[in-house]
């Protein structure tokens, strides 16, 4: 199979982090990455989906029905991953893209959770309006090719 | 980007975990050692600690040992 | 938290079933459960997973289109499952259900998916209709609430 696709969908909560990186690392495990690959993969998706928690759905009530996104899709040795938000959005994306820029440096956050996607994987697209949520995509190219065209 | 990432986990920041076969044995002796000493099913977390792995990795390192067993084998034959 | 929820939907291809189940292991991680209720959750899952993708969309063309849901509901240390298709259905669930009965001997079935998903779980039912497909629900209490009162 060249072409294989998932969604998810979670209450905002922290507890669902490791289940989400998890989730996704499941999802390309046929694929048999490195467990590089797999490494860098959890940790992209981990700052993406801790930012729509704590920066997304900070301070928005009605807990429950905050709700985290993710879309993965492989098309052959490449794998897409969406996260997304309904939260309060971004108002200067470049600004929030920087290292080390944070809104939050009380609470110990680095600023550096869109230096590690950028750095973990190939592409990164950040969407966002303020009040409108936010998307991250993502994408990053396994070094599995011969291990497919084996298999087709 | 190697060379941030290469930054990233040699401070630790990172942690690349052992293979999923030796978390698998590591999962199993530590839940019989377990079950032996309390006398009871150990929680994921009591394994966890006695093997030396974070929960997430005694759940992947399950898989290790549940794929060749149940499931897969009627799946792929 | 005594209420988390989620939702993956999937590509019904065998290779994704490794991922289904892993994912509603990690679900559960928070509550601390044994390895043996992780054990027990993870073959139910991938029996009606499985079942799902060979016995659902047995035949059934657009291969790409055909999706698995699985929607998981945490009320404090009870854990439901419902896992859906919308292939083929089932004629008589009641004969389905009986141990050792399967309409695949020929693959090597052993008609027991259904008999572990009742061994397994505390509750299972399943809903389904010819050509309307089929849903399983099965549910858990996990022997974790000394935890959560704990956390609470
Ligand atoms: N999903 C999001 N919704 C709203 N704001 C966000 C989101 N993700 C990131 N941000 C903003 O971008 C900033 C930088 O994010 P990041 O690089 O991950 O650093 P950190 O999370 O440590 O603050 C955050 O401090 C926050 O202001
Ligand atoms: N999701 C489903 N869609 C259609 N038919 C199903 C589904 N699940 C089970 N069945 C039917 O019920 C029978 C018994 O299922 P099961 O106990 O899992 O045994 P097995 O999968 O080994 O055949 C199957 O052989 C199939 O005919
Ligand atoms: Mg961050
Ligand atoms: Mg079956």
């Amino acid at each position: 199979m060249t072409k294989n696709e998932m969604q998810i969908q979670f209450t905002a909560v922290s507890e669902n982090e490791a289940f989400a990186r998890i989730a996704v690392a499941a999802f390309v495990t046929p694929l048999n990455p490195t467990l590089e690959e797999i490494a860098d993969i959890k940790t992209a998706v981990s700052e993406a989906v801790t930012n729509a928690i704590i920066h997304g759905y900070d301070g928005m009530t009605g807990k429950e029905q905050n709700q985290v996104y993710i879309h993965c899709l492989l098309n052959r040795d490449v794998l897409q991953v969406e996260v997304i938000d309904e939260g309060k959005g971004i108002e200067d994306v470049e600004k929030a893209m920087e290292p080390m820029y944070t809104t939050k440096p009380d609470m110990d956050r680095s600023g550096m959770g869109f230096a590690f996607m950028e750095a973990f994987m190939d592409e990164l697209e950040v969407i966002s309006e303020p009040g409108q949520g936010t998307t991250v995509l993502m994408s990053k190219k396994l070094g599995t090719l011969p291990f497919i065209d084996r298999e087709e | 980007t190697g060379e941030i990432k290469r930054f990233i986990r040699d401070d630790g920041l990172v942690k690349v975990s052992r293979t999923l076969k030796e978390n698998g044995s590591r999962v199993k002796y530590a839940r019989e050692r377990l079950l032996k000493s309390l006398g009871r099913e150990p929680t994921l977390e009591e394994v966890a600690l006695e093997a030396a792995l974070t929960t997430e990795e005694v759940i992947l390192a399950m898989e290790a040992g549940a794929r060749v067993e149940s499931i897969y084998q009627s799946v792929y034959q």
